[in-house]
């Protein structure tokens, strides 16, 4: 299982701040993929993916027992 | 002493400069960001900002290595508050001490730079008629195909 | 309130960000000047300042009007301390508010350097093995045959 | 008469923080090398002057009854 953890627009789309995913294994292009098809969350397209509070690569692997969050553009300061 | 936090409560400056002090430094600059009133001619009312927090201590811990790599005896210290912010009310503060007051005008800029490019903070801003999450770097560019700029040049 | 100031007690910085903060300000950038217990691998046990009171809080002022000048919506405070300082404490505190910080930054840093140019306080380092007045502006410049720089390019 | 007022290393020198002169009309640069001559004020050349509390030029004049201010390279910040 994924965590997949969401924020600001994303968190407040979905009125979740939570998705757990039963996945095993999936790239993080593959999820953003699926984010938006399953969840209709476009704007995945424009947030950078952290996996286990580390920012990845769109071809970084995620396995199952991560915490990947989704972080659309910062705004912070 | 926790040099880089995450808080709900309102920041203390006067700590933050605290944290810094030391007998070899001869200058500490502080920056505090605050809730403006006007943003591009409209009235905000408040302000609310969420962090994904273990995250973003993280991201403002990696700000003041990045800092001390590049300016030598420089100590950093970083809070930024999330939660409902009224106007005039401090959203960050930072400081930095130094031996040389260049030095810590420089890192402290280049804190507040990065601190909008790299740490996982976003701000919503409530308006009398509506509210949006505001999205900084959106405006200037997009990431959509890799890392966000991990050091500025 | 008192924007420009020598004084004879410790600063507090609070009081002067106080000074500055406004509902149209975004950021607050304030300079503190500590006494720094090395100056070129020499120990300082501490420090005496002296200054022409008078006139060296009218050269604080125009330090204020030549950053407004520069920069629109920027309000500056700035108190100077003179007496004698222990290593640590603050001789010097500027506070900026601007609508913007990149504003913020650049005037504080203008204050601070002007400062050097033109207010009539004085540094005599004490020593374990004796003290000296500094004069800062002799190691770079004299201005022996004129004013000196009144505006920095 | 002009009062002169002495700061840092020339207060030292002097032992004092105040002259009074009697004088009525005198330029900067004929008060500088008075003071140089009369109290071996050498370092008073790489000072400036200061008339009632504004920066002088050498050749601006000074009336009896000017404070004028003899202000070495200052160190302040």
């Amino acid at each position: 299982m994924i965590t997949v953890l969401l924020f600001a627009q994303l968190q407040e789309q979905l009125q979740k701040d939570k998705l757990p995913l039963e996945m095993d294994r999936v790239s993080v292009r593959e999820l953003k993929e699926y984010l938006k098809e399953e969840f209709g969350l476009v704007r995945v397209t424009e947030a950078m993916v952290a996996i286990n509070e580390a920012y990845a690569l769109e071809d970084d692997e995620i396995k199952s027992g991560d915490i990947v969050a989704i972080i659309p553009p910062v705004s912070g300061g | 002493m926790k040099l880089f936090e995450i808080v709900t409560e309102p920041i203390n400056t006067n700590e933050l400069i605290q944290k810094v002090e030391k007998r070899e430094a001869g200058a500490i600059t502080t920056f505090i960001g605050t809730v403006r009133e006007f943003t591009n001619g409209k009235r905000t009312v408040y302000l609310e900002y969420q962090a994904y927090v273990p995250m973003a201590e993280k991201m403002l811990a990696q700000i003041g290595e990045e800092i001390t790599s590049k300016w030598e005896n420089a100590i950093v210290a970083i809070t930024h508050r999330i939660g409902s912010l009224d106007i005039g009310e401090a959203a960050v503060v930072i400081a930095v001490s130094s031996p040389h007051r260049k030095a810590a005008y420089e890192a402290n800029e280049y804190a507040i730079e990065r601190i909008k490019q790299i740490v996982p903070i976003w701000k919503k801003e409530i308006w009398e008629d509506g509210q949006e999450w505001i999205g900084d770097q959106l405006e200037k560019t997009s990431y959509q195909n890799g890392l966000p700029k991990m050091e500025k040049e």
